[in-house]
């Protein structure tokens, strides 16, 4: 099994950060790699280590949601959202992180990869030309985060219009749905007209 | 064999020629068909643009988004109970096993794993859930290639199917069942003689299928050699499932992973098939409906007495964490990526469905092939259209 | 009963053989969409069809045809209109047509052609051009794919099907099909004449020629690539609704039943029974009484062969064109061009 | 090779179909003649014990679709033992379950700490307008009567109290 030594002796100085966890025989590798290197070293792993199989290619929107599950009380106080960004495992330093994972399938070892995608440029290099399956989840991740991929050959819409504005997973992108409607579940009992204080009367 | 290689051969010069036509300067007016979003054959709304010289396809692209729900999005305001509620209708035909995952994630954020008794039940509704959704594939594969027979067959058994679960679950489609650390409820008594006379009649379901399709010269005709996928294209392309097996990778996920679920505690078969065409797409699904069927009876035998809920709290926090866990779902490859902020709701799940992947390959395999054979080999990938636009 | 027609006047006889062919298409196809359609094909699929109109369900096809009939005429904005409304009528004239030359028993005939194979097989192609102009004419792409699909296919097999039909010509020496009954039931196989001499027997591989050339005339499954639901939506019907798609639609069974009816007479001995077992020698001392038996020994024959058809329909899935074709021209037409020699080698030997 | 040719064996399975069909009856039932009893715990429809609602607010705010509606006041009850003091007890006014939202997920009948809800394997409640599918409390009381006892057990199961 390609351990992480090995991952990272091979990939060189393209790697930012990694983590492992899981028990003896079903470890779980994550590794941050440099985001010029992202494109080579997806070319590195299948060439080298063997990890030729592509599963799946999506971002992170780090900040924390403004917005909340829209499941408050409007007449309780609202608790302030911190709004400072935690990155996962790996660690990171942009907001918008894209990942992947690509699995080895002679020794079903797989391994999470993650890049920064900087906050201005919001560009990363394409895979499409290492792995054909990319091209779908990399139009995906481009209409939902606003992400765009560097030699992708055809980054269109594939789920919403063509003239659809903003990008619905990036966390300041709010779910309607829940804003529109107000919440069924703020507490409708009215109290006693005598004036009978006790909380938690209820049996 | 020998045949084969003629066949595809065959495919292969034809799609040669398809692309010499676009090129030369003398080209006839092709005509563009709208396959799609409603047509008998797209299982639900899935558009498919073909440019067409005669009945051969020059250039043909799946266009989804007809169905998109945006669960993504939606798991993001949900806690942890509700999302489980939502994911099982991903794939609506298989839809225990979509929990699976998720629950397996967020277990392993935990630290806890469900006990022996709730593994077991979960691999046996799973295994379940699969016989419910490839059978009602193997129907539909009749009704693709205009047999009409298969299909009522198939409803007809897969009811018996349904019921079981409903039996256990409550829900016929979305039995919302799995609960972090355990399941919901034991079995109804009753219920293990029921599942045994039902996988027999499974069994007997297969032999129909295969007396009525996969026998049949006509089949064979219409899919050996039709849609030849090979081994390292599979691969780049994520391919899961039976889609990746009939191209000859011997790989399923309920053995060559160590998740907490019963797959490793019983003997049973991994089919492969080395052609790569429709037919061993096709025929290794008939298989594993039929191994599914002894793994269920296996399980049974050997069905642990005890609890089927660990200790979790009422109310459930996940920890802090990133968790990856993909079943072999009966479409192939399903995993849920759970990035918890210790809160109520998950912070981010990326849903790795099956049929995106498979169906992806689309534009890449339908060049060069006949009208007909967009409808094989859109039949022989088998998505489910929740399952690509989730 | 001879004497009895011909003493009313001309126009009566008339009326009497168009309500006559009227009959003769429509209570075969009635049947037949019931009794195979709605009954057969749900119980090979462990069901029972409509039940609730009309006992077991038998009004059902007056139910259909009273919901099709209130059904709006629509046509498509891009159609010729004219030659879109004319197709289904065409296809269904071709059927009537067809019926003229059967007969159905010693005297109960519409016409006695002596031409009558020659008039049946030409007459038969006439359904291709209401076909083709249906899948022109409703300006969408399906349609016309499947109207496209439908002449190729109708013109490969008609082809092997007369083909097929030559060696009976051969062995009765006539093409009057009246006169291929009678030289059926009247025959013997080496001078045993209990069963007479079906042809079935002696042009079997005629049979199962004409009978796959029926099937793919009729675009029944596995030849329904014109129709093909799964790729073509319903190929040229596609943009059919209403009372013409009625039309089409009992165009297909009764085609499907006159079909039946021709090749019993060809290979089956159609309308009569063996002559050696009432002491018959030839046609003109044949009791009266067989002209009442004489269509339901038709109708029973014919019902076994829809069977077979539907029966094939309801079991196979569908070949592709191209596969389609290839089996035409590959297989039944060399094969039907060896059974022709075979039987005129063995006329002459015999 | 000798093995029947796949094309008969196809005609061969239809036509024993077919036969079995005649002999032993379709597998199909004629619905509104005859029905299907659903299993014990199939979810079709919740049914309110109106007595046990204390109007806690918790069914519907962990329901995912927001279809649950609660409306309620407060009120003095009459003390449990002789002497006591009156209670302060919640009083429904409104509970609506609207069945166009309601995925059948079941979340709210497990959270309900007072067993106030329960499911009913019942289904025939389909209307022609979907602002009927908004079932109020009295609706959902009816349902009470239809509810099952829980089914019993598969053998090797931890007995646990009820639910």
């Amino acid at each position: 099994m390609s351990s992480l030594a090995e991952i990272t002796a091979v990939l060189g100085d393209a790697v930012e950060e990694s983590f492992e966890k899981g028990p003896e025989g079903n470890v779980d590798t994550w590794v941050r790699v440099k985001t010029s290197a992202w494109r080579e070293v997806a070319e590195t792993l299948r060439e080298k280590l063997g990890y030729d199989y592509f599963c799946f290619l999506s971002a992170i929107d780090w900040m924390p949601s403004p917005y909340g599950r829209g499941e408050e009380d409007p007449t309780a106080e609202r608790e302030p959202i911190d709004p400072t960004i935690r990155q996962g495992y790996a660690g990171g330093s942009t907001r918008m992180q894209v990942f992947a994972r690509l699995v080895n399938h002679r020794t079903h070892h797989g391994l999470t990869l993650k890049a920064d995608v900087p906050d201005d440029a919001m560009t990363i290099d394409s895979w499409v030309g290492v792995f054909a399956g990319a091209n779908w989840h990399e139009r995906e991740t481009h209409e939902m985060f606003g992400i765009n991929f560097a030699g992708h050959p055809d980054l269109r819409n594939m789920y919403l219009p063509t003239d659809f504005e903003g990008h619905p997973l990036r966390k300041d992108f709010p779910l309607l749905a829940r804003i529109v409607k107000p919440w069924p579940g703020i507490v409708d009992v009215e109290p006693l007209p005598g004036g009978g204080d006790d909380e938690g009367g209820a049996e | 064999m020998t045949m084969l290689g003629d066949r595809q051969q065959l495919a292969y010069i034809a799609s040669q020629a398809a692309d010499a036509r676009v090129n030369v300067e003398l080209e006839t007016e092709g005509m563009t068909l709208n396959i799609g979003p409603q047509h008998p054959a797209t299982h639900g709304t899935l558009r498919i643009i073909a440019r067409l010289d005669g009945e051969q396809v020059l250039w043909a692209e799946p266009s989804c988004g007809y169905m998109h729900r945006g669960y993504e999005k939606l798991t993001e305001v949900r806690t942890f109970p509700q999302v489980t509620a939502l994911i099982n209708r991903i794939d609506w035909l298989g839809s225990f096993a979509n929990e699976v995952p998720f629950i397996l994630a967020a277990e392993q954020l935990m630290g806890i794993e469900a006990p022996p008794r709730a593994q077991w039940i979960r691999t046996i509704l799973f295994e379940l859930s699969r016989i419910a959704n490839v059978s009602l594939f193997l129907g539909d594969l009749g009704v693709q290639l205009g047999a009409i027979t298969p299909v009522f067959f198939a409803f007809r058994d897969r009811e018996y199917v349904l019921n079981l679960i409903e039996g256990a679950t409550g829900g016929r489609f979305h039995p919302n069942f799995d609960r972090i650390g355990g399941l919901k409820d034991d079995l109804p008594a009753g219920w293990i003689d029921e599942t045994r006379a039902v996988m027999r009649k499974m069994r007997k379901f297969c032999d129909e299928i295969e007396g009525l399709l996969f026998g049949n010269e006509i089949f064979e005709a219409r899919t050996r050699g039709i849609g030849v996928i090979p081994r390292d294209v599979a691969l780049q392309y994520g391919l899961s499932g039976a889609n990746l097996r009939g191209s000859g990778v011997d790989w399923d996920l309920r053995r060559d992973q160590k998740l907490p679920m019963a797959w490793d505690k019983i003997d049973w078969k991994v089919w492969t098939h080395p052609d790569g065409d429709s037919y061993a797409r096709c025929w290794i699904r008939l298989q594993e409906v039929r191994e599914s069927t002894f793994i269920v009876e296996k399980l049974l035998d050997s069905l642990p007495s005890g609890p089927v809920m660990a200790k979790v709290p009422r109310i459930i926090k996940v920890p802090e964490g990133e968790a990856w866990v993909a079943t072999e779902n009966p479409l192939g490859e399903m995993g849920y990526y759970v990035v918890s902020k210790g809160e109520l709701g998950p912070f981010r799940v990326k849903i790795r469905s099956a049929s995106f992947n498979n169906i992806s390959i689309v534009p890449w395999l339908l060049k060069g092939v006949y009208v007909p054979d967009i409808i094989t080999i859109l039949a022989s990938l088998y998505f489910i259209l929740g399952d690509i636009d989730r | 009963m001879l004497g009895l027609i011909a003493s009313i006047p001309y126009w009566a006889q008339s009326l009497l053989r168009v309500l006559g062919g009227i009959v003769a298409v429509l209570l075969p196809a009635g049947t037949i969409v019931y009794v195979f359609l709605f009954k057969m094909m749900s119980f090979m699929q462990s069901r029972l069809g409509p039940m609730e109109a009309g006992p077991f369900g038998s009004l059902q096809l007056f139910a259909e045809v009273g919901k099709w009939l209130q059904k709006e005429d629509l046509y498509p904005e891009r159609a010729d209109r004219f030659i879109f409304k004319i197709a289904p009528l065409i296809v269904l004239s071709s059927t009537f047509l067809l019926v003229a030359v059967v007969p159905f028993g010693p005297d109960a005939w519409f016409t006695n052609f002596e031409a009558g194979v020659f008039y049946a097989l030409a007459v038969s192609s006439v359904s291709v051009l209401g076909i083709l102009i249906a899948g022109w004419a409703s300006a969408n792409k399906y349609s016309l794919l499947g109207g496209l699909r439908a002449a190729g296919q109708l013109i490969a097999y008609e082809l092997p099907m007369v083909l097929a039909v030559i060696g009976v010509v051969i062995q009765a020496g006539t093409m009057n099909l009246q006169q291929i009954v009678v030289a059926q039931n009247a025959g013997s196989i080496f001078g045993w004449d209990g069963l007479g001499n079906p042809y079935i027997l002696t042009q079997f591989v005629g049979f199962v020629i004409f009978m796959i050339a029926v099937q793919a005339e009729l675009t029944q499954t596995p030849f329904d690539m014109p129709i093909a639901e799964s790729e073509l939506v319903s190929g040229y019907m596609t943009e059919y609704s209403g009372f013409r798609f009625l039309i089409f639609f009992i165009g297909e069974f009764a085609t499907a039943g006159v079909f039946a009816l021709i090749a019993s007479i060809l290979f089956l001995g159609g309308w009569g029974v063996p002559f050696a077992w009432f002491g018959w020698t030839s046609i003109d001392s044949i009791d009266n009484w067989m002209n009442v038996v004489g269509p339901l020994i038709m109708f029973t024959k014919m019902m076994l062969l829809v069977f077979i058809i539907m029966w094939v329909r309801f079991s196979y899935p569908r070949f592709r064109e191209d596969q389609l074709q290839r089996f035409a021209w590959k297989v039944l037409i060399p094969l039907s061009l060896v059974n022709i020699m075979a039987t005129s080698v063995l006329k002459v030997a015999f | 090779m000798a093995k029947i040719p796949g094309l008969l064996k196809g005609l061969g399975v239809t036509l024993g179909t077919m036969v079995e069909t005649v002999t032993k009856g379709a597998n199909t039932v004629q619905y509104p003649h005859e029905k299907e009893t659903p299993p014990i715990r199939a979810r079709g429809v919740i049914a309110l014990h109106e007595g046990n609602c204390t109007s806690c607010m918790l069914c519907a705010r962990s329901c995912p679709d927001w279809c649950i509606y609660i409306e309620g006041h407060k009120e003095l009850a009459p003390p449990r033992r002789a002497g006591g003091k009156p209670r302060q007890v919640n009083k429904l006014d409104r509970f609506d379950i609207d069945y166009a939202l309601c995925m059948y997920c079941g979340i709210c009948v497990e959270v309900c700490p007072f067993d106030a809800l329960f499911w009913s394997p019942e289904y025939e409640y389909s209307e022609p307008r979907i602002a009927d599918l908004l079932h109020d409390k009295a609706k959902l009381g009816e349902w009470m009567e239809t509810v099952p006892e829980a089914p019993d057990l598969e053998a090797g199961a931890e007995k646990k109290g009820k639910k």
